[in-house]
């Protein structure tokens, strides 16, 4: 089962388990902090995967991330850590433009690309969703909602 | 309204399956996957095709191709009786004559053909009733909504019970005066029960309702007679039977085609034909539009052909028998639920579950890496998940080509999932 | 309004093609007919099919079938792959994304789809004006004519002249404020002529109109770039350009595709199903309702790839020599008369005509006596036969595997017909 | 070329040259002679094919027969040969629709059945055609007019 454990690293069902940033705080578009907000849902229509995610940004700066979900390990995960880059790293918005991309080319490379821990975190356990061509919708889903979030705020 | 209890055939009435001979006809069976031979647990989406059906679509493009009904050369003449010959095998299949027999592109066309057409045909008026119910495929529900919203009508859905089972009492008060289509699948592709069909088309009979019927997933599982069974249209699809992607056919009653206007409209289905108008063929060829899949419909001829070799008797016997035996080791598995668990009901070779704490996708995904390929998520049945509180869940489906041995391994490898994802 | 002067292409730009070795590869050309070998001048109805593309279908239904867009398993992601590696292969061919090809079941699905749903999104209303030609096939005819019926809108045709050419200035006074769709062929199927469909719209473009182009008869004789034209929607049929049956595609520009609302209805083309609604996917999914043609588009991504192969230029180049020489060879013969006889125009390798005193049918039957295999009859385009005067024609048509020695029977065999019947 | 003169026989040539019974007298539903009229039209939508006949029944008898069309040597040669067999045999109702019977059974026995002098006349000369099931319906289209319109007279 080596291929199959390779997609489920333990970090993985950690934070399936134990999502970070989990929860949106109800403070609608007006945020009680500084910064503008923005908000995206993103949904797969073949599992029904659902996640909502906001984004706050103060000047260039993403200052803070939150979701809510639910859907596959993969899925949930790959929120969980995404979120956990973010408050990490403080990123501008060029920055996670640029991590998300070298995130969605790493996932397409039919297992031909590895992410850098470096740079991505927890996330790069990820590397091996690139595999499974049918769950990179899985692990997109969160990135594809910050993309847009950050697009709006 | 209840109806008499379904009688699973009798084993005296019936032939046990070679089932190692029929898999030998199906190459695919043979592979490996993930470094075990295939357990295709996924018949219900797709099923696969035996080299007979394979064999004639190519023959025939290597032999015979030409266009149909169109030209008086020699190929044009061949490909015509043969085509024409698979019309006559294929509604043979479901007990009906040629000419209630339409080719479509599949049961989804097939359904939005007959509501396109019902709609055009000025049948449906603000305020009639459209009657569908709580379990269909999208395939079987959409179209309706869409036909509603274009005509003013309502559409109202008979609701499904905690076990699965139609809820009959409610759909009795349902099916009324202002009802002019009853619409309603002869097996969920998600719960596998067998729906009493003949007491829905007595009730829409009795209100003088056009019945249509979704025959996808018991096309391929159980002996039909469609005439016999005395409802007005149903559909199947070709890939779901044995035969080629492209392909399913429409049954009508002939005076229910012969009532309907077209609702594609091209080459060979006209009588006349100005600039300005054009008058239409009576049923079949005025629903068949263009260039039909004459490839496909050769090949589905040659499906059914297959099917009735094995007799759908004891293909039904051997399903039923199956679905028994994956119910028997899923249903004591800690932390599984089987949808639609309703007991002494008439069955297919079908059962969908939630994996308590793991998500549909990783448990297929767990199923996967031990060869065994289910299909997971709403299976375009999304309504169905939400009035059994889950978005999605995990199926398996047989056909008359699984083994007692694929259900177990289904069955062991189920009971492996939670530990593997510690829940 | 004139346009350019077609420019055939010049021999240095283009290599001949080895006839004798392309039609190796398609094994029914070696088939005999009535004591001849075959010489298939039908390939306007449908093209005979190369070993590649029968061997890709048959590759993927023994290797990979699987239900595609719906399943975790492997097989399931192959098939996936395979299917969408199809999609982007066949939108390439006409120079296209894979997000602008949306499968079809075949041309007259692709133009049904395109009149309902254009009719669907209320874009026509009463007195609006549909603009199409007077050359058309049926299945770019008949929808305009029934959309026209359900909205209240006026069907014009733009008219041909007596040479088989569309008379443009017409053209230019029929297409104007209240014009929404302009539909026209891209070849017709009758008169082989290539119409100046860059003018047409040009035309269309200029009051904003949306256009509709029919390439049944240039996708597999020319070199299409259907971005580079400018053209909104197109359609083409997969058996007419050596892919299988069952499948065809429309091409759309992207905000022309997103402005559009769903045909078909059903599974594989929802974000989010209720009982009492449906939210749609943006396309090519939101067109796509139902299976696919899976098997079907793997074959005709086979059969675009081969005719990459083999170079649409050459094959333009081939096809307009064989026309060439069918002309010469025809014109001169006593009695016949060629239809869309024009001069100086692009053609695809496709000629029909009238025998002064022997039905269309007879002459069919007679060619077929000595294995040509010819279509007879009003070709699906009855306006067009009565705007020549005719009911019904002989018709011979080439493809890429067509040979001089096919056309050189063909004129020898036309020469005899008269005499043999006696006139 | 046998084949093929065994399709067109001289005698299928010469009728389709020299239509018997051609021409319609305008003489609309009211017959000037005694009996009923029935008029049929029938069509071949693939090649265009077209035949109008019109036949006078006096009691049962079937007394006169007119058709009027165009199209290939095998539908107008049919025509005229049924024509002349009616005229010449004063056929019942009954006795046309049991020769038409038999007409469209040998015509779809692909070859395996002739059809007999005796009772065809020169009709029996288009045998032959059931080997061309293509041309089956040409051969066919002035019968079937012939059975509709005796069904309205
Ligand atoms: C010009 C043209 N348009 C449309 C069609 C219809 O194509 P299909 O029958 O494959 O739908 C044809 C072929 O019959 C054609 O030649
Ligand atoms: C019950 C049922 N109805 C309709 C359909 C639609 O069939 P198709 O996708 O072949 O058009 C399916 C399969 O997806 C089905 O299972």
């Amino acid at each position: 089962m080596s291929e199959l454990d390779a997609l489920y690293r333990e970090l993985i069902l950690d934070h399936s388990k134990h999502p970070q940033h989990f929860g949106l705080t109800d403070e609608g578009d007006a945020p009680a902090v500084a910064g503008t907000i923005g908000t995206s849902h993103q949904k797969n229509p073949v599992c029904g995967d659902e996640i909502t995610l906001r984004a706050r940004v103060e000047g260039e700066t993403i200052a803070d991330v939150q979701w809510e979900g639910r859907g596959c390990s993969i899925s949930q995960a790959s929120a969980s850590m995404l979120a956990d880059l973010v408050a990490e790293e403080g990123l501008t918005r060029a920055e996670a433009v640029t991590l998300i991309e070298g995130f969605r080319e790493a996932l397409r490379s039919r297992g031909t690309l590895e992410l850098d821990e470096e740079v991505y975190g927890d996330a790069a356990a990820l590397s091996g969703v690139s595999k499974f061509s049918a769950r990179v919708k899985c692990a997109m889903l969160a990135w594809v909602a910050l993309e847009d979030a950050i697009a709006k705020a | 309204m209840t109806s008499a209890p379904a009688s699973p055939p009798t084993a005296a009435a019936v032939t046990a399956l070679d089932v190692a001979a029929i898999a030998a006809d199906f190459p695919i069976l043979a592979e490996q996957v993930n470094g075990h031979r295939l357990a295709y647990l996924d018949s219900a989406a797709t099923s696969q095709k035996p080299l007979v059906v394979l064999d004639a679509e190519r023959d025939f493009l290597t032999h015979a191709n030409a266009a149909v009904h169109r030209g008086a050369h020699t190929l044009a003449a061949e490909a015509t009786e043969l085509f024409e010959d698979a019309r006559a095998t294929v509604a043979a299949f479901v007990g009906a004559q040629p000419e209630q027999l339409v080719w479509t592109s599949g049961a989804t066309m097939g359904l939005n053909l007959v509501a396109y057409s019902i709609g055009n045909a000025g049948l449906v008026r603000p305020g009639d009733e459209i009657v569908t119910t709580a379990i269909e495929h999208h395939a079987n529900l959409i179209p309706w909504q869409e036909l509603a919203a274009r005509t003013g009508a309502v559409l109202r859905h008979i609701p499904a019970r905690d076990d699965g089972t139609l809820d009959m009492d409610a759909a009795a008060s349902l099916i009324g005066e202002r009802t002019r289509i009853v619409a309603f699948t002869h097996v969920s592709n998600v719960l596998g029960i067998v729906n009493p069909v003949a007491d829905l088309i007595a009730l829409a009979q009795q209100v003088g309702a056009i019945t249509v019927m979704d025959a996808c997933q018991s096309a391929p599982h159980l002996p039909l007679d469609l005439p016999a069974l005395g409802v007005d249209l149903a559909v199947f699809s070709g890939h779901k039977m044995l035969g080629p992607y492209g392909v399913g056919g429409l049954y009508g009653r002939t005076p229910v085609l012969e009532s309907l206007p077209p609702f594609l409209t091209g080459g060979s289905m006209i009588t006349t034909v100005t600039l300005d108008r054009a008058e239409y063929l009576p049923p079949p060829q005025r629903f068949e539009a263009g260039t039909q899949p004459v490839g496909p419909a050769i090949g589905l001829a040659a499906a059914v052909r297959y099917l009735d070799g094995v007799g759908l008797s004891n293909i039904h016997a051997h399903e039923s028998m199956l679905a028994e035996r994956m119910h028997a080791g899923l249903v004591d598995i800690p932390g599984i639920r089987l949808l639609g668990d309703a007991e002494g009901v008439e069955r297919v070779g079908l059962w969908s579950f939630d994996v308590d704490g793991v998500h549909a996708h990783d448990a297929g995904q767990y199923l996967d890496a031990l060869g065994i390929a289910v299909r997971v998520g709403h299976h375009c049945a999304a309504p169905l998940h939400t009035r059994y509180g889950v978005t999605a869940s995990v199926r398996a489906s047989a056909a008359l080509y699984t083994s007692t041995d694929d259900v177990d391994r289904l069955i062991d490898a189920v009971a492996g999932i939670r530990p593997y994802f510690g829940v």
